[in-house]
This record gives C-alpha cells, sequence and structure tokens, in this order.
C-alpha cells in the first residue's frame, strides 16, 4: 500500500537546533512505532508513515518556503509542526493560504489565536495569557513579594511578559526590575549585577535556549540567591541537564508534562520508550508536545482520514487521549490541559509543581548555587 | 549612580574588553598587513573553541594545553589559505588591485564553508564544558577562575604581539609591504614570507581567542559571526591596521557594552554598540588612532 | 674590469606582450653603464628584469659570476642588488625617517644603518627637513630623492637607476649626476637609465642604446656622444 | 574588454529580443507551473532585481555595500505596518521611495568613506537599523507581525517580474550612459574623476539611492509572500551577502550578470538547500572562491569569453568588476 | 589680451609647512605661462589649489573675475580649467578612449550624448597620438603614454585653461621637441591658456610667453623666458652654477 507521507522542516542547525533535535526523536520513535504496529490507521486503512523532513536550519524564513514546497511540490498528505514559536508563526501563513491542517507543538501565541487561524492548534496549555496568570499565582503561593523579570525580545517571551506584569502586581508582587533585551547578548553582568542589588524574591528569565544558558552561568557567578528562580525555554531539555547537572535543581521552568504524573498512564510508557531509544530523557515540554501531536493526528486521521476538510472539523471537535491527559481544542489553544510548571529536583527528575492538584512532587526553594 | 564604581561591572567590562582585543587583533594583524578583511575570523575562532572542547572532553587535555592545538591548526589553516588563496593572487598586480574587495567574498566563502563542514561533521549542537568554574572571591566580587585565567592570557598574547611588532623592524616591514609591494622586495622583504607569517599568526590569534572563550561559553558552529562583526566594531573603532587602537577600541566597546546596558537597558545593547561605531566612522572614520585619511 | 652584472639573451614582457626580445648587457664593477633609448624601447623592463621584479622568460641573468636568474628581487638586494625604480614607489605612509630605516632591511645593510642615514641628509639636505613627512605627501621631486637614498640604504654592491632625474630640478638633477659620479669613485657599480641622455652620457664609462627590445648599439659613452645619429635621435640635434 | 566596444545594433538587438522571449516566457509560466513552481519564479525574480539593483551601485562604483538587507527589510517592514491599511499599490512604490530616502539619509554621511571602510560600515549601518526596528517592534509590544489574506503568489509573481525586468534595464541602460561612464570613473580614481568634471558626490548618492528603490519594493512584495513579518530575519545581513555573492557569481559588470548569478544559486538552491542544506552551502562557498580566484568576471564573463568571435576583446583579468580599486586612493594633490 | 586667470595673494599651509606663501599672478587668454622651481617649491600644490583638488588656506583664485577658490574640483572644471597630474592617475581598467570620453561627457563640455562624447574624445587621441591605442586599458600604456593620455583626458573635457604639470618629463630631447610642437598645436586649435610646470629648461624657455618662478613657496621672480633664465636668483637657487646645459 502507497505510504501516508508526513511532512516537516526542522531546526536541524542554527540557533534552535539543540531544541529541535529531540522534537525529531519524538516524530521518528512515532513513525517507527506507528509503523511496527502495522501502519496508521487512515479511516480504517492501515498504510506506513514516511516522514519528508527538511532543515530550516533555524530561519523561520526558510520554515515557511519549505512548508510551501512541502504542501505544493511534495505533495505530502500530512503535515507535522517545526521546532518553536518563530517557525510557527512563520508558517501559519502558508497553512490559511493552502488551507492546510496542522497540530502545531512546540509554540503558542497570542497573535495567531487573534487573527483567528482555522488551520493550526496549540496543544500546549503554555499560552501567555494564561501562562503570565498563573505564574504570577504560584509566585504568590511561594511567598513571592517582589520580582525581576529580564525577558528577551522575541515573541514567545514577550507575549508572556505582557500578561505577566500585570497578574503580579495584581497578586500584590512588586516589579523591581523589567528589562528587555535583544536576541545575541553575550554578557549579562549589567542585567544581572541590577537584580542582584534589587535582591528580589523572583528572577524570572523569560529566555531562549542561548542565553538561558547564559543567565545560569552568570548567576551561577554572581550567585544569585532568589529563592524562585524561573527560566524559560530550554531548562527542560536533556541538552541543559547534561549542562549544568545539579545546578539546574530548583529552577522553576516551563513543563506541563511529566512521566510521574500517574493521572496520565501513557506518559512513563512513553518517558520509558523514549529514553531507551535516545539514551536521555525526552524534553518535559517540546518533546512531550510534538508527541502528543502525533497522538492528535493518528487519533484524527483515524475517525477523518485524509481529506483536509474532515480532518480540520475533526480536530477542532474531538477530545484526544494523549501522553499529556485529556486535549481539547477550543479555537486554537488547548482547553483542557491547565497551565503547569515544572521544577528539577534532586539530580535532574523532571516534577510538576504547580497546580497544586497535579502536582508530582512541592515546589523547593532554590537555596543556592554549587561553587 | 554608584552603580557605575561597582567593582562588578568593572571587572565585566575589563574581562569582555580583553576578550574582544584578542579576537579583534588577529583580524586587524591580516588587516594591517595585507588590507584583507578576514570574514571567516569568527570561524576560525569557533575551531579553536571546538579544539579545546574535544581536547577536554574527549583526551581529557586541559584547554590551557589545548590551546596550542587549536592555535596550530588555525595557523595551518591560515597557512593552507593564504597559499591557495592569496599566494598568486598578491604576485598578479592585475588581481591585486582587487585584492582587498576580494578578499572579503573570498573569506566570506571560507566562512560558510567552515560553519557547514563542522555542523556536518559535529552536528550543530551546542556544545560547552565546565573547566576552571570553581569561583573566587575578589574582595566584594566572585568571578569563575577561568574569566580570570582569559583576562591573563588575553593580556599577554595581546602585549607579546604589540612588542613583537614594536620593537623588530618586522612591523616596519609588513606595513611596507601593503604600501608598496615592489618597493617591499627591492628593499628586499620577502612578501610571500611575511605575508605567510601574517596569515599564520592571525589564524592562531583566532585559534587562541576561540579556545578560550571556550572555557566559559558554548560553541556551536553558528558561533563565529558575532565575534567577527564584534572585531570589526572593534577594529574600527581603535582604527584599520593600528594594534594598539585595537587595544583601546575593545575596551570601548567593552565599556559601552557593559556600562551602557548598565545604565539604559539591554534592549539597547545593539544599537549602542552600532551607534558608536557609526558615529565614529561618521566623524573620524580612519578610528581613534587609524593613520591616514580615508 | 670584471663584469659585475651582466644579463644574457634577456627576454621578458607583460602579458601577450613581450617587450625584451633578447637582450645582452653587461655592467662592469666599478663603472657606470647607462642604457638609453626612446620612450617604449624597453629600458625599464630591462631594469626590472636585472632587479628580479620580473621573471626572464627567455635568458640569463648573472652576478659577480653567479647565476641569479631564478632569484626574486628580495633575494637579489641581500645578494647585493639595488633598483630605483622608474616612478619612484615610495612607501606613501611612512615618514621620510622611516623610508630610511627601511632601505636597510637586509642582514647586510643592517649594521651601522643609522649613520648612512646621516649620510643620505648630507646628501639631500631637503630631506632632511622633510624627514617627518610621510612620503606620499612629498612632492614629486622630493619623493624622487627619498628612493635613491633609500636604495643607497641597501649598501648595493650595485645600484640601478631608472631615470633617476626624472622631475628633478636642474640644480639637483647636476647634484644627484656629481654624486653618481663619487659614489662610482668609491668603488660602487651604477647601471643608469635616463632621459637626460646627456647628462648621462657624461657620467657613463659604456652606453647601450636601445630601441624596441633590442641593444642596437654599445660602446664607450664617450664615444657615443660624438655619434652624429645618437645626436639626432636623442639629444634633439 | 568586451564591454568597451559597442555592440553592434545587431548584437543588442538580437540581446534584447532574447530578453523579451526570456520574459514572455516567465510571464507564461504561471499556467504551466505548479504553485510551487511560481513560487520559485518569483524568488528567482526577487534575487535577479535585488542583486542588479546592488551591481547598479556597487557594481559601478566600487563602493561595495553590505547594506542592501536594510533596503529589502525598510520595504517590509513599511508592508507589514501598513498592510490591510492601503493598497498595495500605493504600499509598494512608497516602499521604494522611502528606501530611496533612507539612502540618502545614509549615503549622504556614508559615502564620504571609501574601501573597507564603506564596507563596514554600510553592515554596520544595516545592523544598527535592523535594531533599531527590533527595538520599536518590542515597545509596541509586537513580536513578529502576521499578515493575512495575502495576493496568492500568481499575482505576486508579476510585479516582482516586473521589478527584474526594470533592475535588468537599468544595469543595461547604464553600461550605455553618461551616468554609468561617470559611475565608473569614480571606481576607478575617485579623485581624477572630480577632476575631469564628474560630479562625484552627486552621482554617488544618486546611484546609491537608486540602487535602494527596488529593493524596498522587492522587500514590501517578499514579505506579502511570506506573511510573516520579523525583524532579525528580514534585515538579516545573510541577504546582503547573498546579493553580493549573486552578483560576484554572475559577474558584476554586465548587466546579465545579476541574471545568471541569482539564476545559477536559485537552481542551485533548488535542488539542494531543502535536503542537503550543508551541502549546499559548502558548494556555494567553494563557488564563491572559485569564482573569485578563477573567473573574476563571473559567469556572464565566462559565457562572454566563450561566446565572442572577437575573443581576445575579452579583457585578462574580467577587469573592475566592483573595487577595481578599494584600497584609499593617495591625497588629491 | 585680457586676463582669464589670477592668483591673489595664495596661501596654502600644511600644519607648520607653508607649501605657497602668498603667491599671485594673472594668466592672459591665449598665453602659455611658464612656472618653475626647485623640488618642492610649491608648484603643484598651486594647481591642486586652483583645480580646486586642495582648497587654499587663504587668498583669491579669480576666473573672469570671479572668486572660485574652494569650489569642489568638478565645478571649476566645469567653468573651464583642467589640470593633469604629476603622478600620473589614469582610470587603469577603462579603455584610453574611456578616459577620454568620460571626461568629454562630464566636463566643461558636458556632451550629454554618448556618442558624440566618443567622437570628440576620439578626435582628442588622434590629436594627442594616442589613437592607435585607444583601445587599450590605460593600465597597459607605459609612463609616457599615461603622460599623453593626462593631457588627452584634460584636453577632452574642453578647457579654457589648461594645466600641465611635468609632462614632457622622461621624454629625451628629441621627444620633448614633437612633444613641444603638440602643446603649440594644441593652444592654437582650442584656443587655450596654458599653465605648464616643468623642470626641462629649454622647452620651458621656447614655449613659454612669461614665466614665474616659485622659490620655497613664494614668487621669487615673475618675466619673459630671456629675463628669467638670466636672472641672478633663478641661476643660483635653480639652474645651479656649474650645471650641464644641454648643449644648445
Ligand atoms: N605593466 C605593463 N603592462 C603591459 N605593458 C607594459 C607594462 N609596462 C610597460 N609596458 C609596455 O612595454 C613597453 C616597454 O616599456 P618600458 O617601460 O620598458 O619602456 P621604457 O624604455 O622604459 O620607456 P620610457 O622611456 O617611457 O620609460 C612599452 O611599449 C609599454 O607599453
Ligand atoms: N598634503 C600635504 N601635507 C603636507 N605637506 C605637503 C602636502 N602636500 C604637499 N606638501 C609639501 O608641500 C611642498 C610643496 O609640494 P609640491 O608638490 O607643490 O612641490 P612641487 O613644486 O610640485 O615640487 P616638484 O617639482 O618636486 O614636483 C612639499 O615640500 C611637500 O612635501
Ligand atoms: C511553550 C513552548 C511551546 C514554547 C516554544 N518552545 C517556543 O519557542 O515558543
Ligand atoms: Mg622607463
Ligand atoms: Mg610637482
Amino acid at each position: 500500500v502507497e505510504p501516508v507521507r508526513i511532512g516537516m522542516s526542522m531546526a536541524k542547525t542554527g540557533d534552535f537546533a539543540p531544541a529541535g533535535v529531540g522534537q525529531l526523536n519524538a516524530y521518528q520513535l512515532w513513525a517507527d512505532r506507528v509503523n511496527a504496529a502495522g501502519g496508521l490507521n487512515v479511516a480504517g486503512t492501515k498504510r506506513p508513515v514516511q516522514l519528508v523532513v527538511y532543515d530550516d536550519q533555524s530561519d523561520p524564513g526558510k520554515a515557511a518556503a519549505i512548508y510551501e514546497k512541502l504542501i505544493t511540490s511534495d505533495k505530502v498528505d500530512l503535515l507535522l509542526s517545526p521546532w518553536g514559536s518563530p517557525a510557527h508563526f512563520a508558517v501559519v501563513g502558508v497553512l490559511e493560504r493552502y488551507k492546510f491542517p496542522m497540530v502545531g507543538s512546540s509554540a503558542a501565541s497570542l497573535q495567531i489565536r487573534s487573527i483567528k487561524a482555522k488551520n493550526i492548534w496549540f496543544p500546549t496549555s503554555a499560552i501567555p495569557d494564561v501562562l503570565g496568570a498563573e505564574l504570577a499565582r504560584m509566585m504568590k503561593a511561594q511567598g513571592v513579594k517582589t520580582a525581576a523579570i529580564s525577558t528577551i525580545q522575541l515573541p514567545f517571551p514577550q507575549e508572556i511578559k505582557r500578561f505577566l506584569v500585570p497578574a503580579a502586581e495584581k497578586e500584590g508582587i512588586k516589579i523591581v526590575y523589567n528589562q528587555e533585551y535583544a536576541p545575541g547578548i553575550k554578557d549579562m553582568t549589567g542585567n544581572l549585577s541590577a537584580i542582584k542589588r534589587a535582591a528580589p524574591d523572583a528572577v524570572i528569565a523569560l529566555s531562549y535556549p542561548q542565553d538561558s544558558i547564559l543567565y545560569l552561568k552568570q548567576a551561577r557567578e554572581q550567585n544569585i540567591v532568589a529563592p524562585f528562580q524561573f527560566v524559560a525555554i530550554g531548562p527542560s531539555t536533556a541538552f541543559f541537564s547534561k549542562m549544568f547537572g545539579a545546578n539546574l535543581d530548583n529552577i522553576v521552568t516551563l513543563g506541563h508534562w511529566s512521566p510521574h504524573q500517574k493521572a496520565w498512564p501513557k506518559a512513563m510508557p512513553f518517558f520509558e520508550a523514549y529514553s531507551a531509544k535516545y539514551g536521555e530523557a525526552p524534553d518535559y515540554l517540546d518533546v512531550s508536545l510534538a508527541w502528543v501531536s502525533c497522538e492528535i493526528l493518528e487519533q484524527a486521521v483515524a475517525k477523518a482520514g485524509l481529506d483536509k476538510d474532515k480532518l480540520r472539523a475533526t480536530i477542532a471537535s474531538t477530545t484526544f487521549d494523549t501522553i499529556n491527559g485529556p486535549v481539547a481544542f477550543d479555537g486554537v489553544q488547548n482547553k483542557l490541559t491547565p497551565a503547569m510548571f515544572l521544577q528539577f529536583q534532586q539530580g535532574g527528575k523532571g516534577q510538576i509543581v504547580y497546580p497544586a492538584n497535579l502536582q508530582t512532587a512541592p515546589f523547593q526553594k532554590k537555596t543556592g548555587w554549587q561553587k | 549612580m554608584t552603580q557605575i564604581l561597582s567593582p562588578e561591572l568593572l571587572l565585566a567590562a575589563l574581562m569582555l574588553a580583553s576578550t574582544y582585543a584578542l579576537v579583534a587583533m588577529g583580524l586587524n594583524l591580516i588587516y594591517g598587513a595585507m588590507r584583507l578583511l578576514n570574514v571567516a575570523h569568527g570561524e576560525v575562532m569557533m575551531l579553536g573553541s571546538y579544539v579545546a572542547f574535544w581536547g577536554f572532553t574527549v583526551l581529557g587535555v586541559s584547554p590551557l594545553v589545548g590551546l596550542l592545538g587549536a592555535m596550530a591548526l588555525a595557523a595551518a589553516l591560515g597557512a593552507a589559505c593564504y597559499q591557495f588563496f592569496f599566494k598568486s593572487q598578491t604576485r598578479n598586480s592585475a588581481v591585486a588591485a582587487r585584492l582587498e574587495a576580494n578578499s572579503l567574498l573570498i573569506f566570506f566563502g571560507l566562512s560558510i564553508i567552515l560553519q557547514n563542514v563542522v555542523s556536518m561533521v559535529f552536528t550543530a549542537d551546542a556544545r560547552s564544558y565546565g573547566y576552571m568554574d570553581e569561583l573566587v572571591q575578589l574582595g566584594s566580587v566572585s568571578v569563575a577562575v577561568n574569566r580570570l585565567v582569559i583576562l591573563g592570557i588575553s593580556v599577554g598574547a595581546a602585549a607579546a604581539v604589540m612588542a613583537f611588532f614594536r620593537f623588530s623592524i618586522y612591523g616596519l616591514a609588513i606595513r611596507a609591504l601593503i604600501q608598496q609591494r615592489d618597493a617591499a622586495s627591492l628593499v628586499g622583504i620577502n612578501a610571500d614570507r611575511v605575508n605567510l607569517g601574517v596569515f599564520c599568526l592571525g589564524f592562531a590569534l583566532a585559534g587562541l581567542a576561540g579556545s578560550l572563550i571556550s572555557m566559559t561559553e558554548s560553541v556551536s558552529p553558528f558561533t563565529g559571526f558575532p565575534y567577527t562583526i564584534a572585531a570589526f566594531v572593534v577594529v574600527i573603532l581603535g582604527g584599520l591596521g593600528s594594534l594598539g587602537g585595537t587595544l583601546v577600541g575593545g575596551l570601548l566597546l567593552a565599556l559601552v557594552e557593559v556600562y551602557g546596558v548598565a545604565l539604559t537597558s539591554a534592549a539597547y545593547r545593539s544599537i549602542l554598540v552600532y551607534g558608536l561605531f557609526i558615529l565614529i566612522l561618521f566623524v573620524r572614520p580612519q578610528g581613534l588612532f587609524g593613520r591616514k585619511a580615508i | 674590469m670584471p663584469t659585475l652584472l651582466e644579463a644574457q639573451g634577456a627576454c621578458a614582457g607583460y602579458g601577450e606582450i613581450e617587450v625584451l626580445g633578447g637582450v645582452d648587457v653587461s655592467i662592469a664593477a666599478g663603472s657606470i653603464t647607462a642604457v638609453i633609448g626612446s620612450n617604449g624601447a624597453g629600458k625599464s623592463t630591462l631594469m626590472r628584469s636585472l632587479a628580479g621584479l620580473l621573471p626572464l622568460r627567455r635568458g640569463s641573468i648573472r652576478f659577480d659570476g653567479v647565476d641569479v636568474t631564478a632569484r626574486r628581487a628580495h633575494q637579489r638586494v641581500s645578494d647585493g642588488i639595488a633598483l630605483v625604480p622608474e616612478g619612484r614607489l615610495v612607501f606613501p605612509d611612512f615618514t621620510v625617517a622611516e623610508t630610511l630605516r627601511m632601505g636597510a632591511f637586509t642582514p647586510r645593510s643592517r649594521k651601522g644603518w643609522q649613520p648612512r642615514v646621516e649620510k643620505m641628509y648630507e646628501l639631500f639636505p631637503r630631506l632632511r627637513e622633510r624627514r617627518s613627512t610621510q612620503a606620499g605627501l612629498l612632492s614629486g621631486g622630493e619623493q624622487q630623492m627619498l628612493a635613491l637614498a633609500r636604495g643607497l640604504m641597501s649598501l648595493p654592491r650595485v645600484l640601478l637607476l631608472d631615470e633617476p632625474s626624472l622631475g628633478l630640478a636642474p640644480a639637483m638633477a647636476d647634484e644627484v649626476f656629481t654624486a653618481l659620479r663619487a659614489i662610482r669613485d668609491q668603488g660602487m657599480t651604477i647601471g643608469v637609465v635616463e632621459q637626460n641622455v646627456y647628462a648621462a652620457l657624461s657620467i657613463a664609462d659604456t652606453a647601450y642604446v636601445m630601441e624596441d627590445g633590442h641593444v642596437v648599439r654599445h660602446g664607450p659613452a664617450a664615444a657615443l656622444i660624438g655619434d652624429p645619429s645618437i645626436r639626432q635621435a636623442y639629444l634633439g640635434l | 574588454m568586451a564591454r568597451t566596444i559597442p555592440p553592434s545594433s545587431k548584437d543588442s538587438k538580437g540581446l534584447a529580443a532574447l530578453g523579451g522571449v526570456l520574459v514572455a516566457l516567465a510571464a507564461c509560466s504561471p499556467l504551466v507551473l505548479s504553485a510551487y513552481g511560481v513560487g520559485v519564479l518569483m524568488q528567482l525574480c526577487a534575487w535577479i532585481a535585488l542583486a542588479g539593483s546592488w551591481v547598479a551601485f556597487s557594481g559601478m562604483t566600487g563602493y561595495i555595500s553590505l547594506g542592501h538587507a536594510v533596503f529589502y527589510g525598510l520595504g517590509a517592514y513599511l508592508m507589514a505596518l501598513a498592510w490591510q491599511g492601503a493598497s498595495i499599490f500605493v504600499i509598494v512604490p512608497v516602499a521604494g521611495v522611502a528606501a530611496a530616502l533612507l539612502a540618502v539619509a545614509v549615503g549622504y554621511p556614508a559615502l564620504r568613506v571609501r574601501g573597507p571602510y564603506f564596507v563596514i560600515l554600510t553592515l554596520g549601518i544595516s545592523e544598527f537599523l535592523k535594531y533599531i526596528v527590533v527595538a520599536i517592534e518590542a515597545a509596541l509590544g509586537s513580536s513578529g507581525r502576521l499578515l493575512i489574506d495575502t495576493p496568492d503568489t500568481v499575482t505576486l509573481f508579476y510585479p516582482m517580474l516586473g521589478l527584474a525586468v526594470l533592475a535588468t534595464g537599468i544595469n543595461w541602460l547604464l553600461t550605455r550612459s553618461r551616468f554609468g561612464a561617470g559611475l565608473r570613473a569614480i571606481r576607478e580614481d575617485e579623485v581624477a574623476a572630480a577632476t575631469v568634471g564628474v560630479p562625484t558626490s552627486r552621482l554617488k548618492i544618486l546611484a546609491f539611492a537608486l540602487s535602494a528603490v527596488i529593493p524596498g519594493m522587492v522587500g514590501a512584495l517578499s514579505v506579502l509572500r511570506t506573511t510573516y513579518f520579523e525583524p532579525m530575519q528580514l534585515f538579516s545581513p545573510v541577504t546582503s551577502f547573498t546579493i553580493v555573492t549573486m552578483a560576484i557569481i554572475g559577474g558584476s559588470d554586465r548587466p546579465a550578470g545579476p541574471i545568471l548569478g541569482a539564476g545559477f544559486i536559485v537552481l542551485l538552491g533548488e535542488l539542494l538547500w531543502a535536503r542537503w542544506p550543508q551541502t549546499y552551502m559548502i558548494i556555494l562557498g567553494v563557488l564563491l572562491i572559485g569564482f573569485v580566484l578563477l573567473a573574476p568576471g563571473g559567469l556572464s564573463g565566462v559565457l562572454d569569453k566563450l561566446f565572442s568571435r572577437k575573443g581576445a576583446a575579452v579583457n585578462q583579468a574580467g577587469n573592475g568588476g566592483p573595487a577595481a580599486k578599494l584600497s584609499a586612493t593617495e591625497g588629491a594633490r | 589680451m585680457s586676463t582669464l586667470l589670477s592668483l591673489r595673494n595664495l596661501t596654502r599651509r600644511y600644519g607648520g609647512n607653508i607649501a605657497v606663501n602668498d603667491v599671485g599672478f594673472d594668466v592672459a587668454e591665449g598665453e602659455i605661462l611658464g612656472i618653475m622651481g626647485a623640488n618642492g617649491a610649491g608648484k603643484t600644490t598651486l594647481f591642486a589649489m586652483i583645480a580646486g583638488n586642495v582648497v587654499p588656506s587663504s587668498g583669491q583664485i579669480l576666473l573672469d573675475g570671479q572668486a572660485v577658490q574652494g569650489l569642489p574640483p568638478e565645478r571649476i572644471n566645469a567653468l573651464g580649467v583642467s589640470r593633469t597630474f604629476q603622478i600620473v592617475r589614469p582610470f587603469p581598467s577603462m579603455t584610453v578612449l574611456e578616459n577620454a570620453t568620460v571626461a568629454a561627457m562630464y566636463g566643461r563640455r558636458q556632451t550629454k550624448s554618448p556618442a558624440l562624447a566618443r567622437e570628440q574624445a576620439m578626435a582628442v587621441l588622434e590629436e594627442t597620438g594616442l589613437a592607435d591605442r585607444a583601445h587599450l586599458p590605460a593600465s597597459q600604456l607605459n609612463l609616457a603614454g599615461r603622460k599623453r593620455l593626462e593631457i588627452a583626458r584634460a584636453l577632452a573635457t574642453g578647457p579654457r585653461v589648461l594645466l600641465l604639470d611635468e609632462v614632457l618629463a622622461g621624454l629625451n630631447a628629441t621627444e620633448v621637441e614633437a612633444a613641444l610642437d603638440l602643446i603649440r598645436a594644441v593652444r592654437e586649435r582650442h584656443k587655450l591658456s596654458i599653465v605648464i610646470i616643468e623642470h626641462v629648461m629649454k622647452a620651458l624657455m621656447r614655449l613659454s610667453d612669461r614665466i614665474v618662478v616659485l622659490h620655497e613657496g613664494r614668487k621669487v621672480v615673475e618675466g619673459l623666458p630671456a629675463e628669467v633664465a638670466n636672472d641672478p636668483r633663478v641661476i643660483k637657487a635653480y639652474l645651479g652654477e656649474q650645471r650641464h646645459a644641454h648643449p644648445a
């Protein structure tokens, strides 16, 4: 039988590559398992799947061109998503132009929601407006009175900040430092010494992998001792654990998935399968989201087949069963999964620490850095 | 504004300045000696970083030893580059007139090649390691030892290079060569040898800078370009071809970066840096220490 | 007198053009040898070949009995051949002082370079006045003096001059010619190309006449200066 | 030097005819090509227009601009700001004019320096303006702009084709006009040029402004196709470098150069970039070096040599290109 | 004869060094004025100021009674002053013809039509004996050829005043003769005033209507060739007492 061809671009090289690799791993793992199980159920008939993967080199412009090529030249049957908000942003226009539905993964955007895009969905709960409010609530719950916010000028972090600041102020948290920086920053001494002087209870580093690294290194060097330190994007990837080891412990980050959550029976098996195949833990955010997007696609195709209109309608209206629990959409966004936060504890175990009803371990204060 | 005097900032500025100066020195050397703009400078640094990284993680060699390997590799690359790309060109006077423009394109080609070969071989993953990253207390400031080591080595290397050019006649010989090639050979300068030496030294300095920086920053095949740009800025600030100017340029850039950011916002870092750069070019195009009018 | 520098069957040119079509010239030790000829005859090309700036296509060049055909210009300077090229070729950014220092770059000339600079300033007082001016800003004639002085700084055994009087005021040109004679008398060997044919022939011992890439006449300078055909072709008489 | 011998009118008629056929073919292509094919063709036209405009300034004057991305980015930015606020028939020309104004504003001080200073200065200015836009966008709280309901590719293709033709036409005119001759004199020796009466400052500014117009318009059209505006990407220096690479590989002193260079690289890219991006980039690097070293006249120079009946007319070194003379010329005395 | 160009108290300083010091003289229409002076006397600097390449520190340059000092070179050229460079600077990779064509297009002539400009340029090349090399790149000319090209290019602009800076240097006596004929012919045909700097004394004496002598930046003598040649100051400072005269 003819294979189902599924196209995507991935940041295999370039700035986002360290994070992109894991996502591609997830896709590959999924394709292997589907094929091992006899193929993808396309409205009743089983067909093998074949991935068509291009490298967008972390360049959103390339991603857009690739998706256009996938749709119009390669004529793929289905699409999977690229890594990160910038690339998702860039492909939305293409999806809308060709009315080709795609389940997104490692991205979230209010702007995409506000233009009422019809062909993309975000399984993540990290939609910035919700996320900002929840983060403020969590800070309050941990007794944070003052906070410093440092934000990179990229879409997703900026959107979070936009909602975090008013939400935090509403919770009575004083923002003692609030600055942005452009991508490509090489030294944070200035920012961090200002933060240190302000001595806040919480530091919120809304960063992207490269500058997340910079923050962690220099925060250790300058000995930033805030008990609540939030760093995203990046720390949820295996790469960070390898790089920072125990210094990563008790850093709060974005993540609404944990293999330790008993309420999601599929979670631990996925964790184990992934770890077995790739020799490292999956990213608790992007990799698991990528997997979730595969699960959604798989279940939708089983119902609707490959017809784009049917598929769109199905995705928009079905509740899916995933490693992250049930997922269903309202417009572009996941309406079931609540916002959650993750913390690495005791040598790199990813635990959900918020909200209380879903937590897999209680929050722990960051008490210091290893020398 | 007590923060201006804060020792953290001062130290950060100094350390950044020393790195910038070292990074820019190799670039300026090749420019000063041959009027060649090495846009692949950052990529050579990147190679140096990889040497130190692999040396440390696979062979367990201290980066302080690995940097010798990095310098050797970079120098060899420089030598090859000169032999294959530039030697014949500098000899042919018809082509030599365009050499300056050509060098830009050739080095650009080289930088693309290096980036992509490295990312094919080592993948695009960012790599880093920890070495001498214990913190020490200097008065009220705590700082990682490796940063101090970088500071020390950079200052030492810069001083050595400058002393060499200041006190040996080769400094003059190099300058003679760019001004009038035929005349230089008529006073007995072996252009090929001098050029080869300059290439090796310029590249080796890039390799050195790269291996040092790898102690504090992660490296990926694409980390070079920002350094090239920084080096350009430093070199223009100080004056193309002026080694002393490079030091001042490095310091200036670091001050603007560290203090500018501290006083305004990190969001304006690039605007400040490029703004200063453009301003200097408009007001004093030859740089602060450039010798000649444009 | 033994021959110090000689070209045999020298052929050289640029690109497709062959300028020298087999030239034989020999410069005797301790003499002044002049090369004259009309515009484009190939005199400068010959000088460049002798100095090693331009490789020979055929033929050979011997210096002090040794074949130096394959040696490049910088090596020939070390051997003791110095050229003061046509068009001066000064280092525009170097000051006069730096240029003179540079003139003594070869190992054999490094020793005692400082007193030699003083001698140059005595020879060309104008250079002393301008010693911290960049060469590129000097007047045409000042540059010519500088180029001469730079050539002398390398302590050559044979000094080749391509139109040394070009752009010099008459008084200055006279001084240069007088100086050349003086240096020759101290034992230096000199080869000189000149358009100031009369002056050149007056100080030279031997002379060659080039036309169209070939030597058409040669002999004692005194004989040539009296030759009616030479007078008509080159002296405008 | 082939171009110094005036092409006989028969030759230029032949060329014009060939060009006409090419344009007609391109214009009909949407009838036969897939949407993707049209997209590629549109991209090709965009690059031809960009490289062509670059040649009109840098190729002619020898002032190598590494800042053309800024004009492209400006056009894109204006479109992103004004999209759905005004008709594209208004926005695109306005983008062109705005780019020209920017070029005048920037060129006025920048064109006083030459050689490597100019090269790096243009790069610096372009980065500076990029970060200004980033800062403005950040201050507006915007983080990337999505453009919706943009025209489809075929609709965008025709104006882009028009720009490519325009850029090529301008270059063709330049090689045989008084203006062009003045620019080339500037490239060769600016002091001497001024001394024989060439109003160097005015010509340089004019040429710089002229060479900014089309990139501004190309940027405005391009962003309609990508539907996403993000300053880091649209003002990326890579665009400038790519333009230069295409111009050099094609040959920057003949009007056909940008077409050949852009065509070659776009074709190569189509074959390789999606699947083997590194290989593509490596080949690109090798080609760039190869052309600079071995065929400084670029592809058009090579073709000239192959087809020139008077073979000898082609100058040995392919001549000038951009930057016959980059180095500072000595003071005007 | 009416005055075309006049210099008043012209001075140019470089730091502490005064290259041209308070120099003034007039050039009449159709006149050939010779300038002589030792090396570094300031002759070329004087030309550079007249042509607009160098801005005078003080003083005036009047063309038809109108002050032009400080104008950019292209404006001055448009008014009819054209110079050659002592240290030649051709457009090296353009052909000889193109070199002259640009001059015809942009100089005082302002020939807008490229075809016509080429014709004018070609005519100048014929006149200056470069026609057979019209299609060679200028870089392939030897020094004498380049000096000719300097003249051709300056002429192609259609000047009223031609400033020639040591264009005879590097020619032997016989060649100088031919060049003198050329310069005279050019003056007649184009109705030019010519100011010429030369170290070749004999030539200058024969060519010039009047001669100005500069010494260390100052004008020391101005007069008819015969007067100048016999002026003791000139002999001492410039010609040298025991000079090798050309056998005249
Ligand atoms: N770089 C060059 N490229 C091409 N041809 C050249 C070059 N230099 C000189 N020629 C040609 O070689 C021939 C001889 O030139 P050369 O300079 O040797 O003559 P010369 O006797 O020194 O003349 P002059 O008295 O003018 O100095 C001339 O026809 C000249 O055009
Ligand atoms: N830009 C400058 N900076 C400093 N000094 C200069 C500059 N230009 C010229 N000079 C000096 O001014 C003096 C006059 O130079 P100029 O070229 O006018 O002399 P000249 O009379 O043409 O001499 P020559 O006969 O040797 O060509 C010289 O001493 C020269 O060094
Ligand atoms: C929360 C995540 C979906 C964020 C995503 N990795 C991004 O780059 O924007
Ligand atoms: Mg000669
Ligand atoms: Mg002079």
